[in-house]
């Protein structure tokens, strides 16, 4: 094995990542704002906003986040529209549009995952909050969000490092992430494996302490589900 | 070349093409998904076992394959079962290459990291179950499997099925990644298609509108499933 | 009118249907200040309905509920059920009825501590540490002070539901709705609760009882209901109501008690 | 080893070089001439379609034994893979939109070659630094253009690199990016396409330099017979006009190289 | 050793703890066919834990438990805990003790006919027909006919305990643990679940009932334990524990009935 080359491969696999790291931090904090504000709508019990929550989701998770990539960031620029607007010095810039689609993608993943979890939260819990007189944000945010919460993180946790993944997609516009940087080396130099599994290992590295980050959250928030400590 | 003769079916047109990858895409997934789903039955299990050793493989696997880019898990699946293949053969006296059909290891791929996720999803279905129902059950004395088919399976599945739809979602989308295998797929078919033709958009809404279609029937199945599921339940919010 | 005057809990002809099954078929009652109210009925006859109607955690399809002198506003939706019309009015009332219900819904992921001082902390935003030792106070009184720091789920079915009592009190709301709050305890808590609600009801408390119990109803109610298939079949003071034979089904349903 | 068929890899959405045709058949440059060298050779060719991602690993495990993608030789590779004889060697090409300064600055099209004449090549080289001083250029991903790019563009202009040139070129339409550069062929392409009438050739078409030697087959290290074949069968190409014919059938000039 | 003198459930020394806590600090019991034994105690006694513990829902640290003469086998693990050894025989002998839980546990996912027939059909593999039939008539003999295709979520308290107690009554088990079974329930049920479990007595079905019902722990039984403390205070024959003064302890706890 070329030691030189394997080095020279990380450490330029290593630039890459702090640009990978600023697209999935910034896309899973706009993605869930985006999704807050839907599973809102989809439970609000108004059936318009219901319908446009439900018509959300099956557009965001029902279609390619790459489509939805190539529409945001070449599609939208190339309506004469959208040049000159205002905007257009937002959605000019490939962090931008990145950004934005994948915040809306995840969006959309995460209103899902949120709606299940308070399905699982017991019909008597929200009933016990509601004859102490709490309000409805006030029911939510004491006690239904925190027990959704605790049955959402699992799925949470998965999202977030699908999204780590995810980031990968935005070579497509310009931005060289990890694994398309990774990509670039094995197209340069033809070395099919190593550039792929050293950023395998980087990838696996994040999300390993992502996921543990995640599940000591989980258990830290669970004592009730523990056998009692003595 | 006008919108309409690019997805005409007649000559020239590429409507019968794109159609053909939707259905390859749907088949695909789905094979995907149900060997995903033993995948993930096996590892919820190993992991909710209380066997230490049996825990750690699962988790092992679930991090492996969750943590890795799905794109390095096709490759090694399709090339690696390809080359494993082959070096095979030759001891035995055949020389030349075995491939994997596309197709196959396709699926493999997706149902190998579609199997991660759903053990997550497993596994927390069967968290949320009443503990006193399962008490209930044992103290009826049903053996273990018993109460997995009767009891456990049937809650598990309900409350799963939120998140089921979402990984099958996930299955859809990870299965446009096949197209480096050269499976002709949806995906590949619009993206060789936007190349051919210099017509991205095109290829990439009719793309769109395709797997929005297929995503809009088959949630509709999920919805329906869900209904039927969570009858008797009572919910907090709709 | 004058302050006395107003009952803190009136219920004009409540009626629930569920689906095809009328389960209030136009019930009425009407609670002054340190009334305590007992509802006896057997097993389905509507009794848990009818608490939570009163706090609209099922709506009733007709009636009217007001509290202390309030009428909660109510209004049709297109499709004909009633919801309430204010949702801060329903919020600030109900923090004044306090409920423990018959299966007592403690919050899981909340020891019992943090299951008595929720309420008052976050909806009454009363002080913190007021609260805490409030609450303290009140797991005294009801025997499990020593599982303050306990879950739900680690808990015996008694010691549950004294803590959902607690909770409940610690609201110290002006109306409260019990359902069955003595079903889980032994003879001698039953008696210890019991006293504590005695001790309610001097305080001037108003008290609606669903009850089992019929020495409660007895001795310490000031007026008893018998709900009977949606309706109230009999209703009166204990004392005329046990030795009279005001109906013929009461006498029934009381008669079979140790069969 | 006894070559009877040979299986040739191609992405299939590369235009001209190679491209797909809606009934799904494989067409262009490489697809005539793969089955004319094979001709020669006297093997018989299958051709399959290979994504670019899939390609290295797909010949290295044997699916194919020969990658025909408009890959061009560089000395990096040749570390991995063998090369055949180079059967095409098309000019650079910029493009801008019409009416932009770089178009007024360059002007039409010449060509150059650095290999016969350096001076020449040299001068032209400087022109474009001077027309693309602060402006942005948008070059495929590993391509011999990106090389270009980065060893004389990259401090005076902002260098943009995507993974296709169709994205490349839709971000020259919407005004992303100033200038594209690519080769002849593919550059003369997209602007046979309807949208892209804004657009035109600018500046010198450059052969040589970082543009190397040209675009060859890929074929795996131990198959150093195979390769011989194809060379030899090439070189019969050459000689008797017909890789210039297909040429010229499919990229308008000729890129002989 | 004759049949009739196996008797039909021992337990020999249990103990239990839970962490500091320890619950249940050896208890042995016998019962022989158509004993009917009373097991009261104040809340948070143990009484829950030591019926748990008989078929293994909770692992009991030490103590034996035999059931028609046959013990079930326990080993200990490498960390010192118990645990069963065979789950076959486990699975076995639970399918002949039927519990009620205190909070019912009925399967959300099953209406009421179903929760009957689950266990007759699939553990028991009785046919479906006959087990359809006798479920029925066992929601008849409780009251709840009507309710056979409702969901447990749609019942009030009283339906689902006397739905518990009919699920339990359908595996037709040797011994039976009832975990206050009528604490839902209205005078006039109780006196017909009472009169169920006297019928079942007088079958020669063996019964360990947790109960507050000093009603039917006089009347019924034919044994009664007084749990205190972990540890077995009082025991004996109903009318002689009753009037005679065993214990201190036990006069106190009955005497404050009805405070
Ligand atoms: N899983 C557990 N973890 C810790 N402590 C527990 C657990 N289960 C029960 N306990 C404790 O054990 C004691 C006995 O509980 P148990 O449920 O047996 O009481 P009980 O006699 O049935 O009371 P009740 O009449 O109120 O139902 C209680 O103090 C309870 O807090
Ligand atoms: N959500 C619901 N859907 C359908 N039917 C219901 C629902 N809730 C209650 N019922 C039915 O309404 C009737 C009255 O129930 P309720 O809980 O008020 O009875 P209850 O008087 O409190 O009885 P118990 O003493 O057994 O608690 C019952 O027959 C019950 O089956
Ligand atoms: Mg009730
Ligand atoms: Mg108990």
């Amino acid at each position: 094995m070329d030691w030189d080359f394997a080095a020279t491969t990380f450490w330029r696999l290593m630039a890459a990542l702090p640009l990978t790291l600023e697209v999935w931090f910034l896309s899973v904090v706009l993605g869930g704002l985006i999704a807050a504000g839907v599973v809102w709508m989809r439970v609000s019990g108004s059936r318009p906003l219901e319908i446009l929550a439900r018509a959300y989701v099956a557009i965001f998770r029902g279609t390619p986040l790459l489509i939805q990539l190539f529409l945001v960031y070449y599609g939208l620029a190339s309506l004469p529209a959208v040049r000159h607007s205002i905007l257009w010095p937002v959605l000019r810039d490939p962090l931008y549009c990145g950004v934005l689609a994948l915040g809306l993608c995840t969006a959309g993943y995460q209103a899902e995952i949120f709606r299940g979890a308070l399905l699982a939260v017991p019909h008597g819990a929200g009933e016990a909050a509601k004859a102490c007189g709490m309000s409805g944000l006030l029911m939510f945010r004491r006690i239904v969000f925190p027990i959704a919460l605790r049955h959402a993180l699992p799925a949470y946790s998965t999202e977030m490092i699908s999204m780590v993944k995810a980031t990968a997609l935005v070579s497509l516009i310009t931005l060289w992430d990890v694994l398309s940087v990774a990509l670039k080396i094995r197209n340069d130099t033809l070395v099919t494996y190593l550039p792929l599994i050293l950023a395998g290992a980087i990838y696996f590295t994040i999300n390993y302490i992502l996921g543990a980050a995640f599940l000591s959250l989980e258990r830290r928030l669970s004592p009730h589900l523990r056998a009692r400590p003595s | 070349m006008d919108i309409l003769k690019i997805f005409g079916f007649g000559e020239g047109g590429w409507g019968l093409a794109l159609l053909a990858g939707a259905g390859m895409t749907l088949l695909v997934s789905a094979c995907g998904l149900l060997i995903g789903a033993v995948i993930g039955a096996l590892v919820a299990w190993s992991r909710l076992s209380g066997n230490r050793l049996a825990g750690a493989a699962g988790e092992a696997y679930a991090a492996l394959f969750r943590g890795l880019p799905e794109l390095l898990v096709v490759y090694f699946v399709y090339f690696g079962s390809s080359t494993l293949l082959t070096t095979g053969a030759k001891l035995v006296g055949y020389d030349g290459f075995i491939g994997v059909p596309s197709f196959v290891a396709g699926a493999l791929a997706v149902g190998v990291i579609s199997g991660s996720y759903q053990a997550e999803v497993f596994r927390a279905a069967y968290l949320a179950i009443v503990k006193g129902e399962l008490e209930a059950a044992v103290s009826v004395g049903m053996d273990r499997w018993l109460m997995f088919q009767r009891i456990i399976a049937p809650q598990v599945l309900r409350f799963a099925l939120p998140g089921l739809g979402n990984l099958w979602q996930v299955a859809l989308k990870d299965s446009s990644l096949i197209s480096v295998t050269g499976l002709a797929e949806l995906m590949r078919v619009s993206q060789v298609g936007a190349a051919s033709t210099h017509q991205p958009f095109a290829f990439y809404v009719g793309g769109l509108v395709l797997y929005l279609a297929m995503t809009l029937v088959t949630t509709r199945l999920f919805d329906i499933a869900e209904a039927r599921a969570t009858r008797g339940m009572r919910r907090i919010a709709g | 009118m004058t302050a006395a005057a107003t009952p803190a809990l009136t219920v004009k002809d409540m009626r629930k249907r569920f689906g095809a099954l009328e389960v209030l078929k136009g019930i009425s009652v009407t609670a002054n200040d340190g009334d305590v109210i007992s509802i006896l009925g057997s097993s389905g006859s509507g009794k848990s309905t009818f608490l939570r109607c009163i706090n609209l955690l099922e709506t009733p399809d007709a009636g009217d509920v007001s509290v202390a002198g309030e009428l909660i506003k109510m209004r049709r939706r297109g499709d004909g059920t009633a919801e309430p019309a204010d949702r801060r009015q329903v919020d600030r009332i109900r923090s004044e009825l306090g409920m423990v219900f018959q299966n007592f819904n403690l919050w899981s992921h909340l020891t019992v501590l943090e299951n008595l001082m929720e309420a008052p902390v976050h909806v009454q935003k009363r002080p913190r540490a007021e609260c805490a030792d409030e609450a303290r106070a009140l797991l005294a009184k009801v025997g499990i002070a020593d599982k303050w720091n306990y879950y739900p789920a680690h808990l015996s079915g008694g010691q549950q539901q004294r803590a959902a009592i607690a909770r409940a009190l610690a609201m110290r709301p002006k109306v409260m709705l019990f359902d069955e709050p003595t079903s889980a305890l032994d003879p001698e808590l039953v008696g210890e609760v019991l006293r504590v609600m005695r001790a309610l009801a001097e305080e001037g408390r108003t008290m609606l009882v669903v009850t089992h119990e019929m020495g409660f109803a007895r001795d310490v109610s000031t007026r008893v209901m018998f709900l009977h298939q949606g309706l109230v079949e009999a209703e009166g003071e204990p004392d005329a109501l046990f030795s009279g034979a005001t109906s013929e089904r009461f006498r029934q349903f009381i008669s079979k008690e140790r069969g | 080893k006894e070559w009877k068929t040979v299986v040739i890899g191609m992405e299939g959405g590369y235009p001209p070089w190679n491209q797909t045709d809606s009934s799904g058949k494989i067409v262009g440059f490489e697809v005539d001439l793969a089955n004319d060298l094979c001709k020669r050779a006297g093997v018989e060719c299958k051709i399959i379609a290979q994504d670019w991602d899939g390609m290295i690993p797909g010949l290295k495990a044997g699916k194919f034994d020969v990658i025909m993608d408009g890959m061009s030789i560089t000395d990096e590779r040749k570390k991995e893979i063998d090369f055949s004889k180079p059967y095409a060697a098309p000019p650079a090409a910029f493009m801008a939109a019409k009416d932009s300064d770089v178009a007024k600055k360059l002007g039409a099209g010449k060509p150059v070659n650095a290999i016969k004449d350096p001076k020449a090549a040299d001068a032209a080289i400087k022109a474009v630094q001077a027309a693309l001083k602060g402006k942005t250029v948008g070059v495929q991903v590993s391509t011999t253009h990106a090389n270009f790019a980065s060893k004389y563009l990259k401090d005076i202009a902002t260098v943009k690199e995507y993974k296709t040139t169709d994205d490349r070129d839709l971000d020259l339409k919407n005004g992303r990016i100033d200038v594209g550069l690519d080769d002849y062929p593919t550059v003369a392409a997209t602007l046979e396409s309807p949208d892209a009438k804004d657009l035109v050739i600018v500046g010198p078409e450059i052969i040589g330099d970082v543009f190397g030697v040209g675009e060859a087959m890929g074929i795996r290290k131990s198959d150093a017979d195979l390769t011989a074949k194809f060379n030899k069968a090439l070189d019969a190409a050459f000689a008797d006009g017909s890789v210039k014919k297909y040429s010229l059938q499919w990229f308008k000039i000729d890129t002989t190289p």
